[in-house]
């Protein structure tokens, strides 16, 4: 490493605001804070981050980043989106993004507000196709948080890659609640696993947040499989956790730091599927056990089947 | 003789002193009446002896031993032999009569009440004051929840036994079978100190009675006791002599007339008090006044009345024959068959406010529960619901603190401040606020009046007594629902008697003079005519 | 009363204090940065205006049932109607609505749908003797349950959760500070804190209420309908925590969106209690309430945010106990 | 879908999912029926399920994860004693703000300790069994147990006094200050117990776990007119209502528009039924202890 006055990023200033769920969320925001954090050592840049309460403070986050004089702020959640695109507008030069950013309807492409989307579906299609590759029982199960058009997107995936693998696999799925706790409530989230582990599913998929602890919980105490999602998440249940769907969200971050230092940095939709490796499934040393090398073979032959078109997967 | 009381106390609240070195004196195995006027100071009084309140000074005996009267409480008092029955009872009312007579003293973790209930029983029957020990109390009639209490302070087998205006809701009958066993009890060697308002009970029982005023003692009497005397030295002047109104003409219009009127079923019980006067009490400062807990009801059958312009109607009856069911039909409060009608107009349909409206002016029998607003201004209390002073929409305050000025003079209401606090006001100048503001309606073609002046001083009745009379005499038809006979007696051109709901008899005229008047509707009213 | 005030927020500070060093910061560099940023910038003080509007609203929603006798902790759903009619009716309405039109269709739609759900529990309560409490929370749980499903059945805009923009008549104008979210709605809430004082001190229908609150048999007893009394003002507490859409919907976001304004609903209770159930109490509690929340963010870099939601508990139980205190001293 | 509703299963999933509500809703009751209004149980809820969590992952050991949890609901309940006996503050202010102060307390106490934003780090689990888990018999053992204690003994007599009439204890010289303080120790322990289910089942505390359990306890507290054991089963009617909206997402996924509806709805379940039954259902007396909220 150069010393930090001479690296590629000193003097460039990147704020970023957290969801709900905080930096330390184990999850989807604390592979954002990595992200940053990579950037802040290697590319030297200087950074500042803000973790809101409530909904209403998200823009108010924002715009101090802003009107601070970042170079990039980032917002990390869908909910962001509309925020973003107001900003964007009044903040001409500053530069945005917003991860998992849907543009609003009429809104197209803002210059200086760049999408950072990921494909989960596709990602989600994989783990499917892994599930069904891996049950014994011809039944597999879906927990989500609550039914918005994000977590659809994971369930549509991850049910076609089941069908796609095992037409006559039976997925089921459930949803923990109608508001946002729904992601907060393990307790039950360990419920509905049970329940469908209870119905013969051997193999669940979970797009809960923290509710997921639960699925994972009661992985654990059947000896059952769970798939991972967000980042990877085999320790939370070494003995279960077959993979996990990663939305390298960090590597999102680290791109967009690095387009705006090379000054290439462009707006609108920046999508990440499988072909960026902004989606992917865990396969290491750690999970060979559950892993077996030909079912990850199979599953790298979809992703590349995917990749190149042949397989189209469906977003909802 | 050895005094089982030695007293001289001193209490002081809020900065005022409600009790000035009131000495008290009482023989072992006598019977010790303590009278005064409303806001004596005879409750804070005997509660401090018993333990329940503190003293702010001097000095107590009990039994010839000094105690030390910053120690002094409840349990202290109980050990020493202390029981009281209290003025507003003080049993909780979801909780058995059986369950209510062994708190505090429940001999083991588990309970076993079976025992202490067969012993109540059997009391109650030996000493004529029968009573259902598994009963809940707040289910009972005030009068059977006041014979409870009797019997459990009676089981618990005290030396001392202080009954605080014992005898308010009990029936004649019951009166003087109290009467009778506070007797056989001082011959056994219990002493008694009986709180009252009534000279007569005191003359009839009482060894000694010593006369409270304004938290000093102006004197005690020994036999023989001269009622005028005592009368007197309550007062600290002589009562005014009671005016009377004339009995109206036959042929004069029926202003009130109930048609087979009945309440089916039990009332709801209402909540006493609003459920969150207490949170606005923490932020306005102001301190609240517990009401007694609701009680459950006979219901009503098939009542015909009528009442007719200038005549003063009486209800009599024990405690919770009715009574109570036939206030709320009249006003509107519970859902009754039959007809109500008010000055030829049909009502039965009619809500509380329309009957109100209507010419009708109702005194609840409760004034802490139906009567008053107690956090409440005594201003806002009297305009309450009153759009002819307050204005249909926006309030008109200045009209509003006239009229409440002028009310307060009229009828000598303390303190005169508009706006002081209902809740800090002695009972009869809350009744006085109630008085005022049903009397004071425009129009008033019916006055239905509940228990007027229960726990009201003697000067206090005289001066309700006078306005409902005044009432009558400007055309109203009144129908006074009391338990005390007395009151009717001295108010009524005819009385009904209530028993289980239904009128079981009726006097007027002359059957209401001379002493069998009283007796005669006392064998109505316990059903043993 | 309020002489005990200052002493509670004293006592909160240092406990506010205390924390910070648990936590390594220096409390006097933080009290004085989260002072100099907020006030320091026209754009957070309009936040702080922003949020203290929808505070105030919802506040005065439950105040004013309180008054009643009835603890209204249905501010969520009320609020969640009022978003939802709101930004429903908003959109429906013709391209070219003109303002004079629009802002008042929106704003009765708000007040009326959360009108409607405070009703709905007022009368559960005064017909069917539904306790209040029970039903509030159900509908908080029912109300966020049908506006998701609907929401993203019907109105959310693919791959989002927020639903079309409304006309744009029916924008409320900013206030000019900084680019804040503060909006004209703040002028809704301050009417609103104007009505419900001069209702309460100086209308039969404040007494009424009033009345009914302290004690319902009494007033009963003097004519007045209690059942149609609960009714109206949980009623009219709904359309005040219904208002609170106004700032939400018309002031800023302009759309529906999934959890807008979440969370107000029950800080409500919050301002109401820490008001004292007066209106104007109401109105500077929310304030207090912006300030903590909008400053807490501005100072995310020194302190953990966990330590202002922990420092708003402190400072409503000590403004409680200082109360309390204070009217034993005066005993 | 009837099928899987007549199970075993089922009902062992419906008694585990009231397990913490019904530990709430009895903590509830005993506590109100005191006299002292229990708003705080989702802070008793969320800090017992803390320091379960936390003292099961500093020893290691599920059953002193368990006391932990005990011990945090009572600090809780001593905290709110304080505050509504000795200082008379208005108990529905301190429940709120106990409530507030836990939703950030914990969170902070995630900070401060394992510097985590969410989670704790792991504790010994129970998972879903119900018979491995002794709080689920406990829980049981309680439902019976406290309700029978309240109508049976001294300590519930002594309670039920307080709540109905403070001054009747007074009169025979018992403190109505102290026997509340035990009914909330007592409500706190049980709370608290209800925590210790919430992160030991999963094995692990994670923010807002709760969920708003203790409000549905305190609704269902309400709804059973302060009866105990009308509360607990009243639990379990939820419980059931919850389960069963987990089995219609599962049997009744796909089809039309009606049938997708129903099944986003079916997590609404509880919810409505609640609000069926306290609108339809107007049996025995539900008023509240009458001194309930008052010192
Ligand atoms: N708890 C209290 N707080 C403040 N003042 C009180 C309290 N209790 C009694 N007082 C005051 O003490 C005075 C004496 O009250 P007390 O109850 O002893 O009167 P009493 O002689 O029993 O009257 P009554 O004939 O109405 O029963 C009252 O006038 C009242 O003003
Ligand atoms: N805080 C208070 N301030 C002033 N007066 C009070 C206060 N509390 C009670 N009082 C008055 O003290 C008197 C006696 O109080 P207590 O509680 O003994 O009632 P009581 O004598 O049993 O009832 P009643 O009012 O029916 O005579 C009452 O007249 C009541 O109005
Ligand atoms: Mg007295
Ligand atoms: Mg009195």
């Amino acid at each position: 490493f150069a010393p930090a006055a001479h690296r590629a990023g000193a003097g460039v200033r990147v704020g970023l605001v957290f969801d709900i769920g905080g930096k330390n969320d184990r999850s989807f925001n604390e592979s954002a804070w990595r992200g940053l954090e990579r950037a802040k050592t290697e590319l030297g840049i200087d950074v500042e981050y803000i973790e809101p309460t409530e909904g209403a403070d998200r823009e108010t986050a924002l715009r101090s980043l802003a009107a601070r004089g970042d170079d990039l702020v980032i917002g990390v959640g869908f909910i962001f989106g509309p925020d973003l695109e107001r900003l964007a507008q009044q903040f001409p030069g500053v530069k945005f993004a917003g991860i998992d950013y849907s543009p609003s309807p009429g809104v197209g492409t803002i210059a200086n507000l760049a999408g950072l989307r990921f494909r989960e579906h596709e990602g989600s299609f994989v783990v499917g196709a892994i599930a069904a590759m891996l049950t014994r029982t011809k039944v597999v199960g879906f927990v989500g948080g609550m039914k918005i058009p994000l977590i659809r997107k994971f369930e549509a995936g991850y049910i076609a890659g089941v069908k796609y693998v095992c037409g006559e696999c039976v997925v089921l799925s459930a949803y923990a609640g109608t508001e946002p706790r729904a992601f907060a409530d393990p307790s039950l989230g360990q419920e509905l696993a049970a329940a469908q582990y209870g119905q013969g599913a051997d193999i669940i998929f979970h797009a809960a947040g923290k509710t997921g602890d639960g699925v994972f919980a009661a992985a654990r105490q059947r000896g059952l499989k769970a798939i991972g999602v967000d980042s990877d998440q085999f320790e939370r249940a070494p003995c279960c956790v077959v993979t996990s769907m990663v939305k390298r969200v960090d590597v999102a971050v680290i791109d967009i730091i690095k387009d705006v230092i090379a000054k290439r940095f462009k707006g609108g939709l920046h999508e990440l599927g499988l072909a960026e490796h902004g989606v992917t499934f865990v396969s290491d040393e750690r999970n060979e056990k559950l892993l077996p090398l030909d079912v990850v073979q199979k599953a790298r032959t979809i992703a590349d089947d995917i990749v190149a078109g042949k397989i189209r997967v469906p977003s909802e | 003789m050895t005094a089982m009381i030695e007293a001289t106390l001193t209490k002081r609240y809020g900065g005022r002193e409600v009790l000035s070195a009131a000495r008290l004196e009482v023989a072992a195995g006598t019977v010790h009446a303590l009278v005064g006027e409303n806001g004596a100071g005879k409750s804070t009084l005997v509660k401090i002896i018993a333990g329940i309140v503190r003293a702010d000074g001097g000095s107590l005996a009990i039994g010839g031993t000094n105690v030390d009267l910053g120690a002094w409480d409840r349990r202290r008092a109980r050990a020493a032999g202390i029981g009281i029955v209290q003025q507003h009872g003080a049993s909780a009312g979801t909780l058995s009569v059986v369950e209510n007579a062994v708190l505090g003293a429940e001999g083991g973790a588990l309970l076993d009440l079976a025992p202490t209930a067969k012993a109540l029983e059997a009391l109650g029957a030996k000493v004529g004051l029968p009573i259902d020990p598994w009963a809940r109390a707040d289910r009972l009639p005030l009068g059977a929840a006041q014979r409870a209490e009797i019997v459990a302070a009676l089981h618990h087998g005290a030396k001392l036994l202080i009954l605080d205006e014992p005898t308010a809701v009990l029936a004649p009958v019951e009166v003087d079978g109290l009467l009778a066993t506070l007797r056989t009890l001082a011959k056994g060697g219990t002493t008694i100190v009986l709180v009252t308002h009534k000279l007569d009970e005191v003359r009839a029982v009482a060894d000694t009675v010593t006369v409270l005023r304004a938290g000093k003692t102006v004197g005690t009497f020994g036999a023989p006791l001269e009622v005028a005397t005592i009368a007197r030295a309550m007062v600290g002047a002589e009562l005014p002599p009671p005016s009377s109104v004339a009995e109206p003409a036959g042929d004069a219009p029926v202003v009130l007339a109930l048609e087979h009127v009945g309440v089916a079923g039990a009332l709801p019980s209402a909540r006493p008090r609003g459920r969150f006067a207490g949170l606005r009490e923490a932020f306005s400062g102001e301190k609240r006044q517990d009401a007694p807990a609701p009680r459950e009801n006979v219901p009503l059958a098939d009542i015909s009345l009528v009442v007719r312009a200038g005549e003063l109607v009486g209800v009599a009856g024990v405690d919770g024959n009715g009574q109570r069911e036939l206030a709320q039909a009249i006003a509107g409060l519970v859902p009754h068959t039959g007809g109500v009608k008010l000055g030829g107009e049909d009502i039965s349909r009619a809500s509380a406010g329309e009957r109100l409206a209507a010419g009708l002016a109702h005194i609840p029998e409760d004034r802490h529960h139906g009567g008053l607003v107690l956090e409440a201004s005594i201003a806002d209390n009297l305009a309450l619901a009153r759009r002819d002073i307050t204005g249909r929409f926006a309030i008109d305050r200045a009209r509003v603190r006239r009229f409440a000025e002028e009310q307060i003079r009229s009828l000598d209401i303390r303190p005169t401040d508009p706006e002081a606090r209902a809740a800090a006001l002695s009972g009869g100048n809350q009744q006085k606020i109630v008085i005022a503001r049903e009397l004071s309606r425009p129009h008033v073609r019916v006055v239905l009046a509940s228990q007027p002046t229960r726990g009201v001083d003697l000067g206090a009745v005289v001066r309700i007594h006078d306005r409902l009379r005044a009432a009558a005499a400007a055309g109203a038809g009144v129908l006074v629902i009391s338990a005390d006979l007395d009151e009717l007696l001295a108010l009524c051109h005819r009385v009904v008697v209530m028993l289980r709901g239904k009128i079981v008899g009726e006097r007027a005229g002359a059957a209401l003079q001379g002493a069998e008047a009283r007796s005669g509707l006392g064998d109505l009213m316990t059903g043993a005519a | 009363m309020r002489r005990s005030l200052p002493v509670a927020l004293l006592a909160s500070m240092a406990v506010g204090s205390i924390l910070m060093l648990v936590v390594g910061a220096s409390p006097g560099h933080v009290w004085w940065t989260m002072v100099t940023r907020v006030l320091g910038s026209e754009y957070q003080v309009g936040q702080v205006l922003y949020k203290a509007t929808g505070l105030a609203l919802t506040g005065l929603a439950v105040s004013v049932a309180l008054d009643a006798g009835l603890f209204n902790i249905g501010g969520e759903a009320q609020l969640g109607a009022g978003i939802f009619a709101c930004a429903l009716v908003g959109t429906a309405l013709p391209a070219g609505t003109p303002a004079i039109v629009a802002i008042p269709v929106c704003t009765l739609a708000a007040a009326a749908a959360g009108g409607a759900i405070g009703g709905a529990i007022g009368f559960l309560r005064a017909k069917r003797d539904a306790h209040e409490v029970i039903t509030s929370i159900m509908f908080n749980a029912i109300v966020a349950g049908v506006v998701l499903v609907e929401g993203s059945e019907h109105i959310f805009q693919g791959g989002t959760t927020t639903g079309p923009a409304i006309v744009p008549g029916a924008e409320l104008p900013r206030l000019p500070l900084g680019g804040s979210a503060a909006n004209c709605a703040l002028f809704i809430a301050i009417a609103a804190v104007a009505l419900v004082w001069w209702l309460r001190a100086r209308t039969t229908w404040g007494q009424a209420w009033l009345a009914v609150g302290r004690d319902p048999d009494a007033a009963r007893h003097a004519g007045i309908s209690v059942a149609r009394v609960q009714i109206l003002v949980m009623a009219g507490a709904g359309a005040l925590a219904g208002l609170a859409a106004t700032s939400f919907v018309m002031g800023h976001k302009h759309a529906l969106e999934e959890g807008l304004g979440a969370g107000t609903g029950l800080l409500g209770i919050v301002a109401a209690l820490l008001g004292r159930l007066h209106p104007v109490g109401v109105g500077i509690a929310s304030l207090l309430l912006g300030f903590l929340s909008v400053g807490g963010l501005a100072v995310g870099d020194l302190v953990p945010k966990e330590l202002t939601e922990v420092l708003l508990g402190v400072v409503l139980l000590a403004v409680a106990t200082a109360a309390a205190w204070e009217r034993r001293a005066a005993a | 879908m009837i099928a899987s509703v007549l199970t075993l299963a089922f009902l062992a999933q419906a008694i585990r999912i009231a397990v913490p509500y019904a530990f709430a809703a009895l903590g509830g009751a005993v506590q109100e029926r005191s006299g002292v209004i229990d708003l705080a149980l989702e802070a008793k809820l969320l800090f017992g399920a803390f320091a379960a969590a936390a003292v099961g992952h500093a020893t290691g050991s599920a059953v002193c994860g368990i006391a932990g949890g005990v011990a945090a609901g009572m600090t809780v309940a001593l905290v709110q004693a304080w505050c509504a006996l000795w200082l008379a503050a208005d108990q529905v202010i301190i429940g709120v703000a106990l409530n507030v102060i836990a939703l950030g307390g914990t969170r902070f106490l995630l900070q401060a300790i394992y510097h985590e934003g969410a989670n704790s780090p792991p504790a010994p689990a129970y998972g879903d069994a119900v018979l491995t888990n002794p709080l689920v018999p406990a829980a049981i053992v309680c439902a019976l147990m406290v309700p029978l204690a309240v109508r049976r003994t001294r300590w519930g007599l002594r309670l039920r006094a307080a709540g109905d009439r403070p001054d009747a204890l007074v009169a025979v010289g018992v403190s109505p200050r102290r026997t509340r303080l035990h009914a909330m120790l007592v409500g706190g322990a049980l709370a608290g117990a209800g925590g210790a289910q919430l992160s030991l089942a999963v094995g692990g505390f994670s923010a807002d776990m709760s969920s708003g359990r203790g409000y549905i306890a305190l609704a269902m507290v309400i709804l059973s007119g302060w009866r105990p054991a009308l509360a607990a089963l009243a639990c379990v009617g939820v419980a059931a209502a919850q389960a069963l909206s987990v089995q219609v997402q599962m049997h009744m996924a796909g089809g039309g528009e009606l049938r997708r509806q129903i099944v986003d709805l079916a997590p609404l379940l509880p919810y409505v039924v609640t609000l069926l039954v306290i609108s339809l259902y107007r049996g025995r007396d539900r008023s509240p202890p009458s001194a309930l909220g008052k010192l």
